[in-house]
């Protein structure tokens, strides 16, 4: 008995050990030569008892018409699937993974790779199952000699021209070639010719592209990044230049690619032919812990995971859910980690009487600021939270400030009297999976593309679907999408409102129409105004129905609809001006011009950024990477991120050190944990409890007072200048420099 | 007959400089050392097949026993090792190949790679290899992962 | 464990304070004069002077002062020199010695201020780390 | 180092730079880029061709320039995005109809006909901004014209003479001897594959097999020196070397002569000398009695 013997009976279940006989060795069998002859015998040998199988990745059938249910054959196993599932779909419900280069779920199907070949009865050649639609009574077989073959001779084919680069490809380790080469390829190529090299492309400081590992077959085979760029991101640089083995992705005229998406086809490449820049050579991908968490950096809300190593973030990833991001990040969220760190916030620090900083520890910090914030009136003490601040610091902010006697907390960038009191005032009442029903978009005041490259994707997505119409109404702006540009301002508003405006037919003819108005618009003095005439359209163009809500606010920072949602709203408008004590937590794009020059600034954050530069006292706190935190995103779907890496330096987490400071100033807050905070907003605003769970605003704007207020006529800004940095985290990031120096010169 | 050759080149040459020729060549030294005596002796009547840019001398005598039949004199008398032969005279030296390594140099392309250099470990301090962080290897100190805000820079 | 017992040599009972006293003064001086050897094996050069590594022996020796039982200072004096022998055997390595010695105790832990009493846990905690 | 270069083992070591059939200057080109000090003992095949001309990075890229298979595009004077193209008035007529052809939602299906004429007009030749310029009219990404224009491999994308010669080099042909016509063709004209003579008046490219190969070997003869109005795109068969020389003497001098064979013993494709076989009227097919039973 060999060793190999031993080690499979040891391995083998024991029930099977009586039925079949088990024993291998190397030999040539008649039905490895004729694949037809083997598949009757599998035919015949796979009737008997089964194993269950379960759906690969928990792949579900739904079935849209129980009539177009049709039943096919997954090796024997009866299978129920709607009309229109193609055979590969078929195979994954009923749990085998077909090997695939070229398809993926999310863009148009190529058929090109050749390596999802299975064998179907009756059916003379393989089958590409990627491009081919179950029939009825289709007998689909996975793993006959036939279809073992032909991967292996696709895999031969594909690893023809690609160099033996595993030890130094960044890919190596999450490589679906190299995976799939080790399942189905052949221990050696036939292939004895010389190995093509194609000259690397420039695509920006983002996308690292190693051409010759995109060789020759991979190209016109796999193209799905071409397939990515022109589907999804919308930006049509890239092609298929050349022919034969001449072939190569390129843009054939030097271009970058310019799309907020760009970094997503690192993910897409099932090879290592594009590699993150910022994270090449950096770490090997087995070394990373993945933590899977929320993004920050806008207010979708996108699902990330960290993978970090030690007490570093390496690199951020897109996670799968459907109803955010589906699997794309934006570049700002997938390459700002950088950011994390540099310039951080490490010590407590007191700025001295010469104007320059001492670092000091916390019971010193704590200390001056507990004294000075005693001594200012309770009305000239002023909180004001910071666009990545979670919920729990919020909360615990406004009960300090609220037991110090003073009601002037607020978030950044909701403007002067924010509407926090009716919720689908400031949420996106159609849920961003809910825009795909859409087929008619007015945007008033937004550039999703900027603002929320994620949303933006979901409108490309519905426009390409549905040939959606889009209206836009502000500053001139390049949507990757077919849109009209109506005007600038609230003027061209007024004229919809009137319905004097050929665009306010399109609304009010269109099954499901979506307005969509952008948080930039909440810092206008006239926003109540504008608020009313864009409900004014809603009305008049049956935007709000009882199955459909279609009037949104697009908000822009991550913290804003949880601060809504707990209610930090300012008591009076100028506030800043007669302010004595400031405490910004995290809060940098606040003006603070108008602040008098004796007021006393604490800042509490994680970045040397604008905010220190006025502060008198700053106290380190944690990222979002490296705190639990509850966030809310701009549909109202509550999430929470998880702690990645430890904090830098002697900082706390931001809800801490507001409960040591409320202790240090003697109106010690209730509260000793996260779990306590999270019951004190319990009683606030629930729903911040629902974690993955959108809530969607339960009255409509229809009860709120009728406003009478003019508009005023200028046009509309734009919200975000710079995509690239837009808050402290991304302002600190080196690559995020890089790209808004190289991408957005224009 | 070694004698002869020898009085030969004492006549034509003068004493001075076969006498530095002695121990340039290291024959002083082998009179203590017996491996490069052996060598000495092993050299009479082999062709020399070539010498590498280090100075090394290869011999061969066909009619030695198979094994011994080729062979390298050291450039370096006194702390010889093998790791000084270079690669291109390896291949010919251990039987390999009967290219001889000034083919092969004229063979091989010449576009990257570094030179040859013999391993010098046990040679001192300065040739031990320490890793990174290690507190002998004086090349990174600071481990920290994230670059601290400083107050002074801005002001 | 046993090899160090070995090697350290029991002297036998002070019999008075007197001798207790120049018992101390001895390891004192042994401890002193293998500073040399005890910085080059921890390489600690760049870290600390030997005028300094001979204070902290001496602030080692000053702590236990108010010992006057010659038997309590006999003990004391055996894990002295089973200190410094496992030193001198590099039983230890360098941060150990640069822990323990160096920095000290007060190197690794905030110094605990008396105005601390009355704070609640959160706070105490607060100040020594993030992590509670 | 000379006598070894031919027979070097090395240069079965060399990458092989993806530019299709100029992949030999490329290489050659590449390595004096980048290794310039070791490029001279690797060249290769292709060091025989241009060791005449001094290996620096100015005639590099002039390499790059001809190699019709490079899928990039690099500016020059005469060729940028800059530059303003558009189709001249009788052709925008042309353009028209063309795009008559198609439904109009699917407009792009006129990019190889708009390409062509578009070659026609800028004398043979696609340079970026006329690429540009079809995207316009067919409505589509500038990349999707520059797939096609770099698939096929009758569009030029650098300069060509106003009398584009073609040989083909598919195997009859070659076995007819398409090889030793080509560098007939190319040492009458002093010039390298792909390149311009010196007058603007010829240049010699390779194609592969247009059907001829009952009259292998044949050259092509594509006419833009008439502009899209006087274009042809002339096959002369049964060409020898010294036939083509005279060839392009006659289209020097503006000579017409008649496409097709050039052995006067061959009528088109008829054997020479006359018919063999076939002489009489040939036998119907033996075919079965459809009204015996």
């Amino acid at each position: 008995m060999g060793l190999g013997l031993l080690a499979s009976r040891a391995m083998r279940p024991l029930k099977y050990s009586n039925s079949r006989v088990f024993i291998r060795s190397i030999v040539s069998k008649p039905e490895l030569q004729s694949p037809e002859a083997s598949s009757a015998a599998a035919a015949t040998a796979l009737e008997p008892d089964l194993p269950p199988r379960s759906p690969v990745g928990g792949a579900r059938v739904h079935f849209p018409n129980p009539e177009d249910a049709i039943e096919v054959f997954v090796d024997g196993y009866p299978l129920k699937i709607p009309k229109g599932f193609t055979v590969l779909q078929a195979c994954e419900v009923a749990g085998v993974d077909i090997p695939r280069f070229c398809y993926h779920s999310r863009l148009s199907i190529a058929g090109n790779c050749r390596m999802c070949l299975v064998e179907v009865e009756k059916s003379p050649k393989p089958v590409a199952s990627c491009a081919m639609p179950a029939l009825p009574g289709m007998k689909i077989k996975t793993d006959t000699p036939l279809a073992k073959k032909a991967r292996e001779g696709v895999m031969e084919f594909l690893l023809m021209n690609h160099p033996l680069d595993c030890p130094i490809c960044d890919q190596g380790g999450e490589c679906d070639l190299q995976d799939q080469s080790m399942a189905f390829g052949s221990d050696r190529g036939r292939f004895t010719e010389m190995k093509r090299s194609v000259v690397d492309k420039n695509l920006g400081p983002l996308v690292k592209t190693v051409m010759t590992r995109s060789s020759v077959p991979h190209n016109f085979w796999l193209n799905r990044c071409v397939r990515f760029a022109t589907e999804v991101a919308g930006v049509q640089d890239l092609g298929m230049l050349g022919r034969g083995s001449g072939e190569e992705i390129g843009t054939y005229v030097e271009k970058l690619m310019t799309s907020e998406l760009s970094g997503n086809v690192i993910d897409i490449c099932p090879v290592g032919a594009l590699t993150s820049k910022p994270f090449a050579f950096k770490a090997r991908n087995w070394e990373l812990k993945g933590t899977e968490t929320i993004d920050v950096t806008d207010a979708v809300g996108s699902n990330i995971r960290i993978d970090s190593r030690g007490p570093e973030v390496m690199r951020i990833l897109p996670r799968l859910n459907e109803d955010i991001n589906e699997e794309w990040i934006s570049d700002k969220t997938r390459f700002c980690y950088d950011g994390l760190k540099r310039q951080r916030l490490n010590d407590p620090m007191i700025r001295g009487v010469d104007g320059r900083f001492k670092a000091v520890n916390w019971r010193d910090a704590l200390a001056v600021v507990a004294e000075v914030m005693l001594q200012a009136k309770p009305e000239e003490i002023v909180g004001i939270a910071g666009r990545l601040s979670d919920a729990e610091s919020m909360m615990a902010l406004k009960d300090f400030l609220n037991r110090m006697g003073s009601n002037n907390v607020w978030c950044e960038g909701t403007g002067a009297q924010p509407n926090a009191d009716l919720r689908s005032g400031y949420i996106m009442n159609t849920s961003i999976s809910g825009l795909e029903k859409a087929d008619c978009f007015l945007l008033v005041g937004t550039q999703p593309r900027v603002e929320a490259a994620m949303v933006n994707a979901r409108i490309r997505k519905t426009v390409r679907a549905n040939n959606a119409k889009v209206g836009y109404i502000g500053p001139a702006t390049d949507l990757n999408y077919d849109h009209q540009h109506l005007g600038t301002g609230p003027k061209t508003l007024l004229e919809i409102a009137e319905g004097r405006h050929p665009f306010f037919s399109a609304i009010s003819n269109a099954k499901n129409p979506v307005i969509i108005v952008g948080a930039g618009l909440f810092e206008r003095k006239d926003k109540d105004a504008i608020f009313s005439t864009v409900e004014a359209i809603a009305k008049k163009g049956n935007v709000i129905r009882p199955d459909w809500n279609g009037l949104n606010v697009l908000l822009l920072n991550a913290a804003q609809a949880a601060a809504l949602d707990l209610g930090l709203v300012p008591e009076s408008s100028n506030s800043i001006e007669s302010a004595k004590f400031v405490y910004l937590m995290g809060a940098d794009d606040v003006d603070l011009e108008k602040l008098p020059n004796d007021a006393f600034v604490v800042y509490q954050g994680h970045h040397g950024d604008h905010g220190v530069y006025r502060a008198n006292v700053i106290l380190p706190a944690s990222a979002f990477s490296e705190k639990e935190g509850t966030y809310e995103n701009t549909e109202g779907c509550t999430q929470q991120t998880l702690p990645a890496v430890p904090t830098v330096g002697d900082a706390r987490d931001d809800w801490k050190i507001i409960r040591a400071l409320s202790e240090v100033a003697g109106m010690r807050l209730p509260y000793d944990t996260i779990g306590g905070i999270r019951s004190r907003i319990r009683t606030v605003a629930p729903n911040l409890l629902h974690v993955d769970e959108r809530e969607p605003a339960t009255l409509g704007p229809s009860l709120k007072p009728e406003i009478k207020s003019e508009m005023d006529l200028t046009p509309f800004g734009s919200a975000v200048e710079n995509f690239y940095m837009t808050d402290s985290i991304t302002r600190a990031s080196k690559t995020m420099a890089q790209c808004s120096a190289m991408l957005l010169k224009k | 007959m070694a004698m002869k050759s020898a009085l030969k080149s004492i006549r034509e040459r003068g004493l001075g400089s076969f006498l530095r020729e002695l121990k340039e060549e290291g024959f002083l030294r082998a009179l203590l050392d017996g491996n490069l005596m052996q060598t000495k002796l092993h050299n009479r009547g082999a062709t020399l097949v070539g010498v590498d840019k280090f100075g090394n001398k290869y011999y061969q005598k066909l009619d030695e026993q198979f094994g011994r039949h080729r062979w390298v004199e050291y450039a370096e008398k006194s702390r010889y090792n093998a790791s000084q032969v270079p690669p291109e005279w390896h291949g010919w030296l251990h039987c390999m190949t009967d290219h001889t390594g000034d083919e092969l140099l004229m063979l091989k392309p010449k576009r990257y790679g570094l030179e040859h250099r013999e391993n010098l470990s046990g040679e001192g301090e300065e040739f031990i290899y320490h890793s990174k962080g290690h507190f002998l290897n004086p090349e990174q100190r600071d481990w920290s992962r994230y670059q601290p805000w400083e107050p002074s820079k801005k002001e | 464990m046993s090899f160090t017992l070995r090697a350290v040599k029991v002297p036998p009972n002070s019999v008075n304070l007197e001798e207790a006293r120049s018992r101390v003064f001895e390891i004192f001086k042994t401890a002193c004069r293998s500073i040399p050897s005890i910085m080059e094996i921890y390489n600690l050069d760049d870290i600390v002077s030997k005028s300094q590594l001979r204070s902290i022996i001496a602030s080692e020796i000053r702590k236990n002062a108010n010992v006057t039982n010659p038997k309590v200072i006999d003990m004391l004096l055996f894990k002295g020199t089973e200190e410094l022998n496992n030193i001198l055997e590099h039983a230890k390595q360098r941060h150990h010695v640069i822990g323990q010695y160096v920095l000290g105790p007060q190197g690794l832990v905030q110094d605990l201020d008396p105005k601390d009493q009355g704070l609640s846990s959160f706070l105490k905690n607060f100040y020594k780390s993030n992590y509670f | 180092m000379r006598a070894v270069r031919s027979t070097h083992p090395a240069n079965l070591f060399l990458p092989r730079v993806v530019c299709g059939r100029g992949t030999k200057s490329v290489a050659s080109l590449l390595l004096s880029l980048e290794l310039v000090e070791n490029a001279s003992s690797s060249r290769g095949q292709a060091s025989s061709r241009d060791s005449s001309s001094n290996p620096s990075i100015s005639s590099g890229i002039s390499i790059f320039l001809h190699c019709p298979e490079l899928c990039k595009h690099l500016d020059s004077p005469d060729n940028n995005p800059d530059l303003p193209w558009k189709f001249s008035d009788t052709n925008k007529e042309k353009v028209k109809e063309i795009l008559s052809h198609y439904p109009s939602n699917y407009k792009q299906s006129a990019v190889i006909p708009l390409l062509d004429l578009a070659q026609q007009q800028h004398g043979g030749w696609l340079p970026v901004s006329a690429m540009n310029e079809v995207a316009k009219i067919i409505e589509v990404a500038p990349i999707r014209v520059y797939e096609v224009a770099t698939f096929y491999s009758m569009f030029n994308r650098s300069k060509v003479g106003k009398y584009h010669l073609l040989v083909c080099g598919t195997t009859p042909c070659m076995v007819r001897g398409s090889r030793e016509i080509e560098d007939a063709l190319l040492k009458h004209l002093g010039v390298k594959r792909n390149e311009v003579t010196k007058d603007g008046l010829f240049s010699v490219g390779e194609m592969e097999c247009m059907g001829c190969c009952v009259n292998a070997p044949m050259i092509t003869v594509a006419d833009y020196s008439n502009g899209s109005e006087g274009y042809t795109y002339n096959y002369y068969e049964d060409v020898t070397p010294k036939r083509v020389i005279e060839i392009v003497e006659m289209l020097r001098r503006g000579e017409k002569l008649p496409p097709g064979t050039q052995n006067p013993k061959r009528i088109k494709s008829g054997p020479e000398g006359g018919n063999t076989t076939l002489l009489s009227e040939p036998k119907p097919p033996p075919c079965r009695d459809l009204d015996a039973c």
